[in-house]
């Protein structure tokens, strides 16, 4: 550490504003794609009323969430009531300061990352956090009393809790070939070949957990709005609506990321030009491959119907896990026939 | 800088405050709690002892027991559940059908 | 490269025998016909735990250390392992009978049973502290379930609580106690604690402090293992409320591999501060005796009679324990021995009277039984005189020996009062043997078929208990071999 | 900055332990346990134990306390109703507890008073982790496979809610109404009709009776 203390914690303020910002304004315009895509997928027009093709939407959105009652169940258990979103966005938002964007550039005179928190096992770092986000979706339903959110909140918990298993062993792949659980590193150790090609099976069975583990359609059980009014958040209105909205998203993000950088070899591509280009294309590439995941996402949900919930659970447990596991299995087994 | 004792002296808290919620508590899902925060304090003692022998053994050690805990909480909540369908009480004074 | 060398493998071959047929029951379980499932898997099991008796004989043929000094085979693993598999394949054979009575026979229960030995075994023949706690996790959890195994009898599910959740939390301590072994020696290897002990390595002269307070830890943990006074509660409401092969399980294996460890602890690892944790010993063998006994003379139930009887044995154990050498540990090999068969094969004759859901286990049930039932009658009334000490029985060398090492130990005091205790509890035993031939009977109870396997269990109880009543030199022989072995 | 860190995240545990403690709900004992795992986490990092730092969090704090909490949500657990025999069990309780505290504070005190601890005195990194699990403790290692093999039985073996040989109930039916399957309920080791079924009926409480108990009984 050869920065001093203080202007490490300046620089990390500003990196952490600069994050929440942008994250900010990119989770109201990834809501805008969302529906713009689907509508075109549907042949409708979408937004189109605020500001030029709708640009302005997602602020009218946020003007909305902000003025609107805040209603509380008179049953719910209170703490845990407002206590549910909070851990939702918290973690949500917290798992996002390990993932890094790009190379390293000077700021101040001192050498520093595209990323909030540089650490060396900043995989095992993500995983850990994410499996805290499972206590926001569960509290949400039990506190809030109601049948709905009860159930919707037990399909996400334990949808959550299998797919993490299957998420956790897709990733132990590229990290052993990686041999580190830094994300520099492993996308440092993408330099030759991205892992989506020797580890298909795997960037195949992470983004299918993927999709489970931000309950998003196909895998949306939790809030199944045919069958259980808006799952676990149904008794949530205004802001603290939009805070499990925002952590939806914002671990939409997040699982974005983390396939780019293990999967995608992170921000590799063509680097040409000026310095200042070059500083700043590995930033470009490491986005575009975030916002094809994103593109992804958003596609999905516009062609695939939903699961049934005893399939989504059979098909994690007894296909995804056991072929997580079969490919962890290979792997090892040809890592240490080729050495 | 801080002595050793002070990470051990809170693990010995821990680890009592558990004994204390075990005898304390009524309902057998808390009591499991209690020993779930008796074995945490054994954890905090094994790191601590780890960091100060300079031994790797005892970060191992504590990745054996919540390997362990894993299974006994699965086992223990499997068992409670059982109970509850059969007595419909998570009181541990209920549980007197034998005397003790 | 040679991590593993093969002896390796032969040394645990009886632990990979038993996990093998248990993940095999396992399969059986899953596939095949619903109907012939767990019949299937009774033989299965049996075959398995007959399989690992014999790899024990391929165990003591390769004595040594084995995976990085955690696993050790000498006279003492081999000993413990006979004892511990031979109870098993009783059980085994036990509950062939038993778990079809009860419509309950699945192929689990079979499983758990093995996978329940594979963890006494591996912790009798541990001397690491972390893979002796592994272990007794492993032998632990599967007689939690075990004891729940009835699991719409709420009695059942009560029992497993219980023993559950004070198993839990006496793991726990024993956990704590391993800490600090850890922390002033820096190894958890019992050999070379007691290296280590003699130089610690840690906190200077406060070492020593530190190595009795985790033996004390480690000694509750145990204590409540062994159901040694005063961390006897769960022991009569477990037993009575757990199926009665399971009962017997719990009885004779995980008693029988905890009181292994105990000693291999206490013995080896701890034997430098043998002065102070003698006098825990010495407390708890006579409060073990005269609680065990008194409370189990009030006793209507006789799983619960046969519960503080167990209480009490602990306490002879004890005793032994406390003489604090070489002829201590054979005396308590000698009588955990004898104590495994004779315990079981009284367990087996319960289960064999219990019929469906456990109805007749009060000693009132069992009048007139004597003349009905000749030889199950029979083959109890000798356990019973056994549990008493009656000469030609291995009870009476078991205690013999017991007495002989403590009187040895100069503990004159403690002697007497196990004499005492022993002759209050021939009034338990003989008034069961009374109700058996000298009551008539209110009510008739069914006849229970005499099975095979029912006969089976009876003959290799009775020849083991009157084997060891009558040449008991051989093992006694063994035991003090062993007994030197596992000190030097 | 390491004693500040110890005596805010250690503060945190100890809050957490006594708040577990004087709690009478059983889902906030759960949730302080969670607090006192994410100290602990920050603790062992501290110490250097990077790797069992994270293990906590996602083994610990994110495995199982989450079953505790589904359990706590399925059994619908709320404050018990106070029993004649607390007053003995507290009576045994503070002696013991006391005791031990006052017993094992002044070995540690005495023993370990003088052994500091720095940060970066010692990290283990995860890489030595691994190697140590393969090498040194290969054998608990594998052992540890039986172990849960065996929680893995007994959890399904104990709660899962068996099909009888003959009623067993059309599948479809079940499934339709949103009930959690027997895939579910072994992976998480609770009944699969306890929210469809009306299995569980809530303890004897008195107040009135919460949404959940009717939630249970709609599901079908």
């Amino acid at each position: 550490m050869s920065m001093p203390t203080g202007i490490f914690i300046l620089i990390s303020l500003i990196k952490c504003a600069i994050a929440l910002f942008v994250l900010l304004t990119l989770v109201a315009y990834i809501q805008l794609a969302e529906r713009k895509i689907v509508a075109h997928i549907q042949s409708r027009v979408g937004p189109n009323r605020v500001g030029p093709y709708g640009f302005l939407q997602p602020a009218a959105d946020a003007i909305k969430f902000i003025l609107k009652e805040e209603v509380t169940p008179a049953a719910a258990h209170k703490l845990l009531y407002l206590m549910a979103p909070m851990i939702s966005v918290v973690v949500a938002l917290v798992a996002i300061s390990v993932v890094p964007i790009g190379g390293t550039f000077h700021l101040f005179g001192y050498p520093t990352q595209f990323q909030i928190a540089d650490i060396n096992i900043g995989l095992l770092f993500l995983l850990g956090v994410m499996s805290l986000g499972v206590y926001g979706i569960v509290l949400a339903g039990w506190s809030s009393n109601s049948k709905y959110s009860f159930l919707g909140s037990l399909r996400g918990g334990s949808q959550m809790v299998s797919y993490e298993l299957a998420l956790g062993l897709a990733l132990i792949g590229p990290v052993m070939i990686a041999g580190s659980l830094d994300l520099r590193q492993i996308v440092q150790a993408q330099s030759h070949i991205w892992y989506i090609i020797p580890e298909f099976v795997a960037f195949c069975i992470y983004l299918t957990a993927a999709f489970a583990e931000t309950n998003r359609i196909p895998f949306d059980l939790p809030e199944a709005e045919g069958e259980l009014g808006a799952g676990y958040h149904t008794e949530y209105s205004s802001m603290k609506f939009a805070m499990f909205f925002l952590a939806e998203y914002v671990n939409m993000v997040t699982v974005s990321c983390v396939a780019t950088l293990v999967f995608l070899g992170g921000w590799h591509g063509p680097v040409f030009g000026p310095p200042q280009l070059q500083l700043w294309l590995p930033v470009f590439w490491f986005c575009l491959k975030v916002g094809f995941f994103l593109f992804l996402y958003i596609w999905v949900r516009g062609t695939l119907p939903r699961f049934r919930y005893d399939q989504l659970m059979a098909f994690g447990w007894k296909f995804l896990v056991p072929l997580a596991l079969a490919n962890v299995l290979i792997t090892g087994v040809v890592l240490s026939v080729m050495k | 800088m801080i002595p050793l004792s002070y990470y051990l002296i809170l693990s010995a808290i821990l680890f009592c405050i558990g004994v204390a919620g075990f005898f304390f508590k009524r309902d057998i899902v808390s009591i499991f709690i209690s020993i779930e925060l008796m074995l945490n304090g054994v954890n905090l003692a094994f790191v601590a002892f780890s960091h100060a022998l300079h031994s790797i053994s005892g970060n191992l050690f504590v990745f054996f027991v919540m390997v362990v805990a894993a299974a006994e909480a699965a086992v223990g909540l499997a068992i409670i559940i059982a109970v509850v369908r059969a007595r419909q009480t998570l009181n541990v004074d209920r549980m007197d059908l034998m005397k003790l | 490269m040679s991590l593993v060398p093969a002896e390796f493998y032969w040394r645990i071959l009886p632990e990979l025998v038993l996990a093998g047929f248990g993940a095999v029951l396992m399969l059986i379980e899953g596939g095949g016909r619903a109907g012939n499932r767990g019949r299937l898997g009774a033989y299965v099991a049996l075959l398995g735990s007959l399989l690992a008796f014999g790899a024990v004989f391929i165990q003591a043929a390769n004595p040594g250390d084995a995976f990085q000094h955690m696993f050790r085979v000498d006279g003492f693993t081999v000993f413990f392992d006979f004892v511990i598999i031979g109870a098993t394949v009783v059980v085994v054979l036990l509950s062939m009978d038993y778990l079809p009575t009860q419509h309950l026979e699945r192929g689990e229960f079979y499983a758990l049973l093995l996978f329940g030995t594979v963890g006494m075994t591996f912790m009798v023949g541990s001397v690491e502290l972390i893979m002796i706690f592994i272990s007794l996790e492993i032998s632990s959890i599967s007689t939690y379930v075990l004891a729940g195994y009835r699991r719409h009898a709420p009695r059942s599910t009560e029992s497993s609580l219980k023993y559950f959740l004070l198993g839990s939390f006496a793991t726990a301590f024993f956990l704590y106690g391993i800490a600090l072994v850890y922390g002033a020696t820096g190894t958890t290897q019992l050999y070379d604690v007691a290296r280590a002990s003699l130089t610690p390595i840690v906190g200077g002269g406060e070492a020593d402090r530190v190595l009795l307070l985790a033996g004390a830890l480690m000694f509750i943990g145990l204590g409540f293992k062994v159901s040694a006074a005063p961390f006897q509660v769960w022991t009569p409401d477990v037993y009575e409320g757990a199926p009665a092969p399971v009962t017997g399980f719990m009885s004779a294996g995980p008693k029988a591999a905890a009181f292994a460890i105990f000693l291999r602890i206490f013995y080896v690892a701890l034997h430098s501060s043998g002065h102070a944790w003698f006098w825990m010993v010495y407390v708890a063998a006579i409060l073990s005796m005269c609680l065990g006994n008194i409370a189990a003379l009030l006793q209507t139930n006789i799983k619960r009679m046969l519960a503080y009887s167990s209480i009490a044995h602990a306490g002879y154990v004890l005793v032994a324990f406390a003489a604090l050498g070489p002829e201590g540990i054979s005396a308590v090999m000698f009588y955990l021995a004898a104590y495994v068969a004779m315990n079981i094969g009284a367990f087996a004759v319960v289960s064999h009277f219990a019929h469906r859901e456990e109805r007749y286990v009060d000693v009132k049930d069992y009048a007139g039984l004597g003349f009905r039932f000749p030889v199950p009658a029979f083959c109890l009334s000798l356990f019973l005189f056994s549990l008493i000490g009656v000469p030609l029985t291995g009870g009476f060398f078991g205690k013999l020996y017991v007495f002989r090492a403590a009187l040895d130990a100069h503990l004159v005091g403690l002697t007497v009062i196990a004499v005492l205790n022993s002759a209050l509890a021939a009034f338990y035993y003989l008034r069961v043997v009374v109700f058996l031939y000298m009551r008539q009977p209110a009510e008739e109870i069914a006849a229970p078929p005499m099975t095979g396997a029912f006969s089976l269990v009876m003959i290799a109880c009775v020849a083991v208990v009157i084997w060891l009543g009558v040449f008991p030199n051989r093992v006694l022989e063994f035991a003090s071999r062993s007994a030197a072995q596992m000190l030097r | 900055m390491h004693p500040a860190l110890f005596f805010i995240f250690g503060g945190i545990a100890l809050a957490g332990a006594i708040n577990l403690l004087v709690q009478r709900a059983p889902i906030y004992s759960a949730l302080s346990l969670v607090a006192v795992m994410g100290a602990l986490a920050v603790l062992f990092l501290l110490l250097g134990a990077e790797f069992i730092a994270f293990i906590q969090i996602i083994v610990y704090a994110g495995a199982i306390m989450v079953l505790f909490v589904f359990v706590i949500m399925l059994l619908n657990a709320d404050v018990p109703e106070p029993t004649r025999r607390s007053k003995v069990a507290q009576a045994i309780g503070y002696p013991v507890m006391a005791l031990l505290l006052v017993e094992l504070a002044g070995f540690f005190a005495a023993a370990f008073g003088a052994t500091p601890v720095r940060t970066g005195g010692y990290l283990v990194q995860v890489a030595a982790v691994g190697q140590a699990l393969f090498h040194e403790f290969l054998l608990p290692f594998e052992v540890t496979s039986v172990l849960f093999l065996v929680g893995v039985t007994g959890a399904v073996l104990l709660a899962a809610r068996r099909e009888e040989r003959h009623g067993a109930a059309p599948r479809a039916t079940r499934v339709h109404a949103g009930v959690p399957t027997r895939a579910m309920a072994e992976a998480l080791s609770v009944p699969p009709n306890a929210m469809g079924g009306a299995v569980i009926e809530p303890a004897p409480q008195p107040e009135s009776e919460p949404a959940h108990a009717r939630a249970q009984g709609d599901g079908r």
